[in-house]
């Protein structure tokens, strides 16, 4: 058993907030990443769980323990550095016992568990090799192998597959993810990249600028973003954000986006939120992923065709109207010719309304 | 900070440049140096051997090339391996490396350990502990020798410290001499194995650290477990340094106590400068020179070779 | 990283504090002896004073020739020649061993040549000086080198050649090769490369690594000792002959002379700090 | 004593009277012997001189003419000028305490020495310094480097054998037949006359060396706390006797302990015990232990010394520490002095000069101004009769070196230097340590005046007790293992009887060296000078 509650916790350098009033809940053996550009307060976070820095304010509490003025050799966290700080003067089998020795435990035990943790990372064979010259990955199992060793309640991770090659990352994800699950230990895992939080982690923190934005698992935070940072953050190409006023028409009700077009909002929770908010300036989102080009179907919203982006399997098309932007992401067969205008369906289901002034979505509790 | 020994040279850097053009700059290049060690290595050599098997001395008034009217076969050898007082010289200063060497290291890591981390004065604290070793050697022998005086400072802080009358005739008393001689060799070196060190640590990788702290290691274990071992290379090059400097030592010594009282502070040098310029036994130092020299190259230069190539 | 406690830090201060009043003490009590009239020289059976009472420059003026009333001691010379031999000897010792040194290094470095050099330097530095000054005496004797400046020079940067050979072999083992190659590749003789690349690089160790040589030279006495009689004697040598029938050890005369020796070494040793580790480890370590 | 100089000057007076109207006589004669030039009032010369210094009260004491030594050296050197053969200047070297002696004026009035050398020659004397105790090292490093530094050396006494066996020395024989040093001269000339000169400058027969010194080692004491009556009492409580400077050996004990009180910063005595300079304590207790005098070897050149007297010897000499400065065994002479002139010693054995340093008014350094007295050195009772002996030792002298370009010159410096004229008025001189030993440098008013007549008087006695120690070939390697040796037993490394038996087995060892019948030849040629005198 081991959560994390951080209350209100905030941490200031100087004038400067890295952190401002952090309140999060990580349940037990649950995987979270704190995701977010760099400068958002993850790293600042992750410390302050470990221990290395001391909090400005607020609390720290592993299952409800406060651990806030725990020294950090004994708040019983694993931790994995970005570069796995291994110990390269000594053997596989030296780092892996390392904890336990500092723990004094006897010789025997030591070595069956330093044992039992080779034979669960598949590191046998290499226990009495130098940990200086291994490959990336295998220095990763060492790293996290020599934390979890010591069974500790919370591991955290930061960013470990930030310096491994693009094409090693998809092993490592699941290496890390499996090795995870093995363990059953609660993790916190601080990246920068979306595509690690959303395969790995069971809910993500998305955080900017020391704030906390919001917290779920991979699928709300892609489906439902609560502004229009994580919105914008968070898949890609990020979600299409388009101005414009809300407007009523016989009973039904749509955004007015001027040149491009009017969009009709199929009635739902959105609608009534949108009522309620009053005929407000708006931001109309939609995935580029759900858009469909069909010239048949009527009321669609015009744009022009400004750039084809290929990639692969995907075509990304980019289109404008006026000051505004969209972007389309087709199959890869997609024909596309500059200039063109282009007849849009955004998937009704999928368009999300933001408050222009708050950038909080609405409809979204 | 990275760590080398004697390593095999490097490859060539250009490699379309022939062979022998490369050979021939390489020989240019190293001539000068070359013939200066020849310049001071053939001569020597080749005379000290042959006048270590005669009885000559500038005494005789003859000039070396008629050594060999002073033939004496291997006498000089028989007293380099019997001589009390040359073997008491060499054990000495093995006594004064097995003393100071550690001495100055321990108090060389442990300021040094002090150092780690930001504090206020740090750079200004820095240059002053540098200094003693930067004081000509010479200097300092003329410095401690007035410390040492019965009526000098040091007796004045112990009398300060102990409360009573300290009169101690540090030069004057066997025992007593080796250890102030000794005290100014530490005061003087330590500074070294405290840079040195320090370079050292400061090249330890912060996070080690810490994750050796994740993982509950305190203070020591740390040293222990990651710094010193780390930095073990480096120990190795400041405790070699400091061996062979005090295997030659002789400027502070020397002028301190000039070997003195009788020969309780006679180091091989000021034993064999004695022997050299106050009994002008020449053959016999030559044969102790050539001792030395098989010694050395029997000792030194393996252990050497091997700590290069254990990089 | 780990929080430093208020005691602990007090404690750090304390032994950093002693260690520096260690370091400081002989060297301040040199300074105050230099500054002694001669009345305060020796303390025997009396108290002892940490401070001249009376503070003077006669120490200074002795050693130069001024005569002072209180010193019915005559100077046969005067400490201006012995510091201008040591400023000689020590300067040209520093440019044999320098040149000799860097050429080969860069041989050794580049092109792979002098085969068994390396380890023969460092064989010579360990071996104790002492040993070799019979042949030595002998051969300057011979060579007309006894007792001149240029003499001393000579064996100074012999002694001191492994020293600026090795640390200017890790210079060159360092500094990236790319740009000799562009060049020699351009087809710039090997001459220009190394004159006009290699050494403008090099100043900066270049330079650190002189002025170490040139401390060690400069404080030599054992050499010295043996290789000089009368014009050109040292100021370590020099300073032997500070002895009086009137007062016993010119105690004061002798610090006075000891501070100026000891300035050169200490403003040139704080100058490179930053090459000091390297320097005093024959390269073998590098910051 | 003081009445004695000053009969002597008035004595001196008169005979210049006399002298004077010699001339007027023989002039009048008309047979004026050419080298007398009319006394003119310029030169400040006194009649019938031609050199010598000028201006100081006395000055005509040290003058010359021809018919004597200096002035035959001034010759010399000008009929060498005349033929090119003279050099334009000569370096000597000196013991550094001894060059204040030429370069600085006594009386203040007075030219320096090398100024009317230099005035009456135009040769330049470039003198280079050594410290004291590193002339023999100094002179074979420019015999064995061919440093050719040097036209003359200066280095004691002892080393002239080893000097010359080294063929660092110039053989003098031609130079004394052609110029006529006079140094056997009865009245003004070395204290033994030839047997002086043989035991001072020659060597196998040859001369070799010109004294410059009288090393006789004399024993000075504080007459202030000697009598001081609160001192008496206090002696006289405690032994039973009356305090004065002790006759023997074991008196020495008792008085030195009685003084010694180094919490109040005063020593009971402060001879010598360091490396290099103590064992002539050993020496003067030796030689005492049996009448005349115990010897160093028999007759076969056997080593004598490792006996009863010898350990006896070493004995007091290491038991002698314990009322000596703590630093006693690190102490040269220079310590020494210092704590002599600091008033912090009762008793010393010291160079003559000791009275010329530390009881001179012109010395700030010394609080013991006034306060010394001087005497005979302690001895044994042998069979009722106290024997009493000091030794001649270290003694500089001045040699020529073979690798001087121009020997003949240096040879008539040195007979100018060392001539009883010029020598008297350079002993005087408190600038140096330079000590008298020729019979004319005794009467001298000024050499009376700086080492005070009572230890002019002592230093005669004194010579007559002196047993020279050794010269001859072999003799650094024999001082070399005494000295090891008593070393070695002063620092507790060995007992007395073991440093004797190890010395006098080294000394068995040299003696093979170096030949048994040479030693022996050398022990001969020096017994006469060896005293006999017993009290």
């Amino acid at each position: 058993m081991a959560t994390i509650s951080l209350q209100r916790l905030s941490k200031h350098f100087g004038t400067f907030s890295a952190l401002h009033e952090l309140d999060l809940q990580v349940r037990d053996q649950e995987f979270m990443a704190l995701l977010g550009p760099s400068g958002c307060g993850k790293s600042t976070t992750m410390n302050l769980v470990a221990g290395g820095i001391d909090a400005s304010a607020g609390k720290i509490l592993f299952d409800g323990r406060d651990v806030t003025d725990v020294a950090m050799g004994r708040r019983g966290v694993g931790f994995v550095f970005q570069n796995y700080a291994i110990f390269t003067h000594m053997s596989v089998r030296d780092n892996l016992s390392f904890g336990l020795r500092m723990r004094r435990l006897h010789r025997t035990e030591v070595d069956r568990r330093v044992s039992a943790m080779a034979d669960l990372l598949q590191l046998g064979p290499l226990l009495d090799q130098r940990a200086s010259g291994l490959s990336v990955n295998i220095l990763q199992r060492i790293a996290i192998g020599r934390s979890a060793i010591v069974e500790p309640a919370i591991f955290l991770l930061d960013e470990p597959l930030s310096n491994v090659d693009a094409a090693f990352r998809a092993i490592m994800r699941t290496e890390l993810k499996s090795l995870q699950r093995q363990f059953k230990q609660t993790m916190i895992y601080v990246t920068h990249d979306q595509l690690e939080a959303m395969t790995m982690a069971d809910r993500i923190a998305v955080m900017d600028g020391g704030v906390l934005q919001q917290v779920g698992t991979p699928l709300e935070v892609y489906n439902e973003p609560r502004n229009v940072f994580v919105a914008g953050f968070i898949g890609s190409p990020g979600m299409n954000l388009l101005e414009g006023r809300l407007y009523e028409e016989g009973g039904a009700i749509g955004v007015d986006l001027g040149v491009i077009g009017r969009q009709r909002l199929t009635e739902g929770k959105q609608a009534a939120a949108a009522r309620r908010a009053g005929l407000a300036d708006v931001l109309l989102g939609f995935r580029p992923e759900d858009i469909t080009v069909d010239a048949g179907n009527p009321g669609a919203l015009k744009m022009a065709v400004s750039f084809v982006e290929r990639i692969g399997h995907r075509v990304v098309v980019h289109l404008d109207a006026g000051a505004q932007q969209v972007k389309m992401v087709a199959r890869n067969g997609f024909a596309a010719t500059l200039g063109a205008a282009l007849p849009l369906h955004p998937q009704a289901d999928r368009m999300r309304l933001f408050d222009k002034a708050s950038g909080l979505a609405i409809g979204v509790e | 900070m990275s760590v080398e020994a004697v390593k095999a040279p490097i490859a060539p850097v250009v490699v379309q440049a022939g062979d022998a053009e490369i050979r021939r700059l390489g020989l240019r290049l190293t001539l000068p140096a070359q013939l200066l060690l020849a310049f001071i290595v053939l001569f020597p050599l080749v005379m000290e051997l042959y006048i270590s098997f005669t009885d000559w001395t500038p005494l005789v008034g003859k000039n070396w090339v008629w050594a060999y009217r002073y033939w004496n076969d291997f006498d000089n050898y028989v007293e380099v391996l019997t001589n009390a007082r040359l073997w008491g010289s060499i054990v000495r200063t093995f006594v004064v490396m097995i003393v100071c060497v550690p001495t100055e290291l321990l108090l060389g890591l442990g300021i040094a350990l002090l150092f780690t981390g930001d504090f206020f004065g740090k750079r200004f604290f820095y240059s002053i502990l540098l200094m003693p070793m930067m004081v000509v050697p010479a200097v300092a022998g003329y410095m401690f020798f007035m410390l040492f005086q019965s009526g000098g400072p040091v007796n004045a802080i112990l009398s300060a410290l102990t409360g009573s009358q300290v009169a101690i005739a540090w030069l004057s008393h066997a025992n007593l001499a080796l250890a102030a001689v000794m005290i100014a060799d530490i005061w003087q070196w330590t500074p070294l194995m405290f840079l040195i060190l320090l370079a050292g640590l400061l090249g330890v990788p912060e996070d080690q650290l810490q994750m050796a702290t994740l993982l509950g290691a305190g203070r020591w274990a740390r040293l222990r477990h990651i710094v010193l071992p780390r930095i073990s290379r480096i120990l190795v090059i400041a405790v070699a340094i400091r061996t062979i400097e005090i295997f030659k030592i002789f400027d502070t010594l020397y002028i301190m106590t000039s070997g003195g009282p009788g020969d309780s502070t006679e180091t091989i040098s000021v034993y064999i400068y004695k022997v050299t310029m106050q009994d002008l036994e020449w053959s016999y130092v030559a044969t102790i020179a050539l001792f030395i020299l098989v010694v050395l190259s029997a000792v030194a230069i393996p252990a050497i070779k091997r700590f290069g190539a254990a990089r | 990283m780990s929080k430093p406690s208020w005691g602990s830090e007090a404690l750090r201060y304390a032994l950093i504090l002693l260690a520096v009043a260690i370091a400081l003490i002989p060297i301040l009590w040199m300074v105050s002896m230099a500054f002694k009239p001669v009345e305060e020289w020796t303390d025997a059976g009396r108290t002892l004073h940490w401070l001249p009472i009376h503070p003077t420059l006669d120490n200074f003026r002795f050693i130069f020739g001024g005569s002072t009333s209180k010193l019915i001691v005559s100077l046969d010379s005067t400490a201006g020649w012995p510091i201008l031999a040591s400023l000689l000897s020590a300067t040209l010792g520093t440019v044999i061993a320098m040149v000799c040194g860097t050429l080969a290094a860069y041989g050794v470095s580049r092109f792979n040549a002098g085969g068994n050099l390396p380890l023969a330097l460092l064989q010579l530095r360990i071996f104790p000086p002492m040993a070799v000054m019979i042949p030595v005496m002998i051969m300057w004797s011979f060579l007309g080198l006894v007792d001149t400046w240029y003499g001393l020079a000579l064996i100074y940067g012999i002694v001191t050649l492994p020293f600026s050979f090795w640390l200017m072999k890790t210079f060159f083992d360092d500094m990236p090769r790319e740009l000799e190659e562009a060049a020699l590749v351009e087809g710039c003789s090997r001459f220009r490369v190394f004159h006009r690349i290699t050494l403008p690089m090099m100043m900066a160790p270049f330079a650190s690594a002189a002025l170490l040589v040139f401390i060690f030279n400069w404080s030599d006495y054992l050499i010295a000792l043996l290789l000089t009689t009368r014009e050109w004697r040292t100021i370590p040598v020099y300073m032997a002959s500070l002895s009086s029938s009137m007062t016993g050890q010119l105690y004061g005369a002798k610090a006075a002379l000891g501070l100026i020796a000891a300035v050169p070494p200490v403003v040139l040793g704080l100058a490179i700090q930053r090459y000091l580790v390297r320097g005093l480890t024959f390269g073998a370590l590098k910051q | 004593m003081t009445d004695q100089g000053s009969s002597r000057l008035i004595s001196r007076r008169r005979l210049l009277k006399t002298g004077v109207a010699g001339f007027a006589l023989t002039s009048a004669i008309g047979i004026a012997p050419r080298y007398i030039r009319p006394a003119h009032a310029d030169t400040g010369l006194a009649p019938g001189m031609t050199g010598g210094p000028t201006g100081f009260a006395g000055a005509e004491r040290y003058q010359y003419n021809p018919e004597m030594p200096e002035g035959r050296a001034i010759e010399g050197i000008k009929a060498l000028k005349a033929a090119g053969k003279a050099p334009s200047k000569l370096v000597f070297q000196m013991s550094e305490g001894a060059i204040g002696q030429l370069t600085k004026s006594f009386p203040a009035d007075a030219p320096t020495i090398q100024s009317v050398w230099e005035k009456e020659t135009g040769i330049k004397i470039e003198i280079v310094g050594v410290a004291s105790g590193n002339e023999f090292t100094k002179v074979m490093q420019d015999i064995s480097t061919k440093g050719a530094a040097f036209d003359i050396y200066q280095v004691e006494w002892n080393r002239l054998g080893d000097l010359t066996e080294a063929g660092g020395l110039v053989n003098l024989d031609e130079y004394v037949a052609k110029y006529k040093p006079e140094w056997d001269d009865p009245k003004r000339g070395y204290t033994g006359g030839v047997q002086g000169v043989t035991l001072l400058n020659k060597y196998n027969g040859s001369h070799y060396a010109v004294s410059l010194d009288g090393d006789f080692q004399t024993w000075i004491y504080r007459k202030d706390l000697f009598e001081n009556s609160k001192e008496q009492a206090d002696f006289k409580a405690k032994f039973g006797r009356d305090l004065h400077f002790p006759e023997t050996w074991d008196e020495l004990t008792e008085v030195a302990s009685f003084f010694h009180r180094p919490d109040k910063g005063l020593f009971g005595c402060t001879d010598l015990r360091n490396q290099g300079w103590g064992y002539t304590n050993w020496y003067q207790r030796y030689c005492s232990m049996a009448a005349p005098n115990k010897l160093l070897f028999d007759d076969h050149g056997k080593a004598l010394i490792n006996s009863p007297e010898g350990v006896k010897a070493a004995q007091g000499y290491v038991d002698g520490l314990k009322y000596h400065s703590p630093d006693a065994i690190s102490w040269g002479w220079p310590e020494q002095y210092g704590n002599m002139a600091s008033g912090n010693a009762a008793i010393t054995c010291a160079f003559s000069n000791m009275p010329k340093f530390l009881d001179s008014a012109a010395n700030a350094g010394s609080k013991v101004t006034g306060k010394l007295a001087a005497a005979l050195p302690p001895g044994t009772r042998v069979n009722g009769k106290l024997i009493r002996r000091s030794v001649l030792w270290f003694n500089l002298m001045a040699m020529v070196s073979t690798q001087s370009k121009h020997p003949e010159a240096a040879y008539l410096f040195l007979q100018w230097l060392g001539g009883s004229r010029t020598f008297s008025w350079m002993s005087s001189n408190p600038a140096g340590y330079f000590d008298p030993f020729q019979l004319a440098n005794f009467d001298d008013p000024l050499v009376q005046q700086s080492y005070h007549p009572y230890q002019v008087a002592n230093i005669r006695e004194t010579i007559k007790r002196a047993v020279p120690s050794i010269n001859y070939a072999g003799a650094s390697s024999y001082h070399k293992s005494l000295d090891d040796n008593l070393m070695a037993a002063l620092t507790g490394n060995q007992t007395a009887e073991q440093a004797m038996a190890a010395t006098a087995k080294a000394w068995d060892k040299v003696t093979r060296r170096i030949g048994e019948q040479n030693i022996v030849k050398a022990i001969q040629t020096s017994l006469p000078s060896w005293p006999t005198l017993v009290d």
